[in-house]
């Protein structure tokens, strides 16, 4: 009962993470602190989901796999988090230029 | 209100909408789009017609085409987008 | 517990869906872009909660194939929408 | 109470609809491709809803994965032949000519008339009724596999499958014609930490991938599944230039679209000289059978997927600028 219930308020914070990245990705005024509300949501959303989920997992094999997905996201998101900044910097400058 | 009910009209929708944007778009590239949701559109009606009320198990064959369904399509595109190039670069050749 | 994650999928949901109109309104295409990776994260949470709500694990093999698909599309962008000439 | 997973239902039906009208009625064609992305991930959640796990996969590795990077990379192509890479906006690549109103509506009166006649004939129909259920049960002790969706693909069915496999082939030869000669769009270099990034990740995605198609006998996964992760890695490859094909990898290439053709056909045949009907596997040796063949077409989708996203047929440089100077 008492696993389920840090389960649970592990998946509540993870969902309100996303709300907030939802709210910075509509809110923010340009693409680099849209760009940071993004990351946040992406890297402890999931992350605390992730967590959640796998207190309630069934076997060692669902643990597994569900670290793998939350490494692989977060990798992901921070290499692309990298691309899509650089990609808009550049764009910048050559505006200016 | 049942999914099967639900996703069996999002379907027919999707499919609706693809149809009249496949004869109505006037960008290439926007009616091959088109035709990919009239494809999304078909694949929901099939996997509608294999869903069972849980805990039953869904019925494997729609299944199948759907995923025949999508390897065909893919590959549809695929041809489809190389037109679309090779058309546009002859487009720019000719108005050199 | 099965309605708590109903209700959990559904508020991911809702803020997939509001996200979505960074997408529709741009204006710079890496906005678009970063819209479309906090609906893949998203959907990758909804499929991890969906996969113990429905008892379903193989849902979780649809989830590392969500977040596999998330970086292809991004690098993609990123190479193909690049000004940049090398 | 209302069933929380009822709303959801209600809300991604919703949801795919807008998305659907969305994608063919927003301006910015850039926008139109994400927002297909995104249509095809929540498709592929409401198939899950459906307790439809393979298509989903498929849908998601195929449908959207492969196919968003061949849109991303046809739209980067016609905003470069057309020389509006470095506009912001990306808006219809095709002169537009104004339709007649009177056309519009004829089309829009033909679609509803079509969607009327489906709509009627789904409602009408049995939902749930009998299907092949109960033959497909009867029927897997003897397919060698565990796992229904692959025993109708690779056994029950196999025909179709072949055909899939026939069409995928016809593709890339049809590709590599049709982009005979056609010169390519430029891309940028990426940087340090992208190259870290594909050390660490490529790597693991091919383990998925082959995770994917062995796990494909007892559970959802499978070749198309498989081979689409696989070529996902090949399109990275491209994408980052870590792989730059050469004109001497065509025939490495050529054996890689045919292998799982031939193979497939090969056992077929064999199965036929060996007195029974063709593709009835003998139970005894059909997993290994099943296995052989979902291997190698897993390698052969692969290729043939990586090489759809690459188009062009890789020419020697010479022969290219040949071309141009006639």
């Amino acid at each position: 009962m008492m696993l389920d219930l840090i389960a649970a308020s592990l998946v509540v914070f993870g969902t309100v993470f996303f709300i907030a990245g939802t709210v910075g990705l509509l809110r923010f005024p340009d693409i680099y602190c849209r760009l940071h509300a993004l990351t946040k949501a992406d890297g402890l959303g999931l992350a605390l989901v992730a967590l959640g989920m796998t207190l309630k997992a069934e076997s060692f094999g669902e643990v597994f796999r569900i670290v793998l997905i939350w490494f692989f996201v977060a990798l992901a998101s921070a290499t692309c988090g990298h691309l899509i900044a650089a990609y808009a910097r550049q764009a910048d400058r050559e505006g200016k230029a | 209100m049942t999914p099967d009910l639900i996703y069996g009209l999002t379907g027919i929708a999707v499919f609706a909408i693809g149809l009249t944007g496949a004869l109505c778009a006037q960008d290439r590239l926007r009616r091959v789009l088109a035709l990919k949701l009239c494809s999304l559109g078909a694949g929901f009606l099939l996997v509608v017609a294999a869903w069972r009320e849980p805990p039953a198990a869904p019925d494997p064959v729609p299944h199948a085409l759907v995923i025949t369904g999508i390897v065909v399509m893919i590959s549809a595109t695929a041809v489809a987008l190389a037109l679309i190039r090779r058309l546009q670069s002859l487009e720019a050749e000719d108005d050199d | 517990m099965t309605t708590f994650f109903g209700i959990i999928v559904v508020t991911l949901l809702v803020s997939i869906l509001t996200g979505l109109i960074r997408v529709h309104r741009g204006p710079r295409p890496a906005d678009r872009m970063m819209a479309a990776q906090l609906v893949g994260s998203a959907a990758v949470a909804i499929l991890l909660i969906l996969s113990r709500a429905m008892d379903m694990p193989a849902l979780l093999d649809v989830a590392v194939v969500f977040a596999l698909l998330a970086a292809v599309a991004v690098v993609g962008f990123v190479v193909l929408a690049s000004r940049k000439v090398s | 109470m209302t069933d929380p997973f009822l709303i959801l239902d209600l809300l991604l039906a919703g949801a795919v609809i807008a998305l659907a009208v969305a994608t063919l009625t927003v301006r910015d064609l850039f926008a139109a491709i994400v927002l297909f992305i995104v249509l095809g991930l929540l498709s592929a959640l409401a198939w899950v809803r459906l307790s439809a796990p393979d298509v989903a996969l498929a849908e998601a590795a195929i449908g959207t994965g492969v196919t968003g990077a061949l849109l991303l990379k046809t739209l980067h192509h016609l905003r470069y032949v057309a020389g509006t890479l470095g506009e912001q906006t990306a808006h219809g690549v095709t002169p537009v000519t104004p339709v007649p109103m009177s056309v519009i509506w004829a089309n829009a009166a033909f679609c509803g008339l079509i969607t009327l006649g489906l709509a009627i004939a789904f409602l009408d129909a049995p939902l749930g009724g009998p299907g092949f259920d109960a033959l497909v049960a009867d029927a897997i002790p003897a397919s060698g596999v565990d796992h229904g969706v692959t025993a109708v693909l690779l056994n029950f069915r196999s025909y179709d499958t072949l055909m899939e496999v026939v069409v995928l082939l016809a593709a890339v030869i049809a590709v590599w014609q049709i982009e005979r000669g056609l010169s390519e769009a430029p891309s940028p270099d990426l940087s340090v930490i992208w190259q870290g990034f594909a050390r660490l990740t490529l790597p693991a995605i091919v383990v998925v991938g082959t995770y994917l198609l062995w796990k494909g006998s007892e559970a959802p996964g499978g070749a198309f599944q498989g081979g689409a992760v696989l070529a996902a890695v090949g399109i990275l490859l491209l994408l980052s230039r870590l792989y730059v094909p050469r004109p001497a990898h065509r025939a490495l290439a050529r054996w890689g679209f045919v292998l799982g053709t031939g193979v497939f056909a090969g056992v077929a045949l064999l199965v036929t000289g060996g007195g029974r009907v063709t593709f009835e596997y003998p139970p005894e040796h059909a997993k290994t059978l099943i296995l052989l063949i979902e291997g190698l077409v897993t390698v052969s989708i692969a290729v043939t997927l990586a090489a759809l996203f690459h188009g062009r047929e890789p020419v020697a440089v010479r022969a290219k600028e040949a071309r141009h100077d006639a």
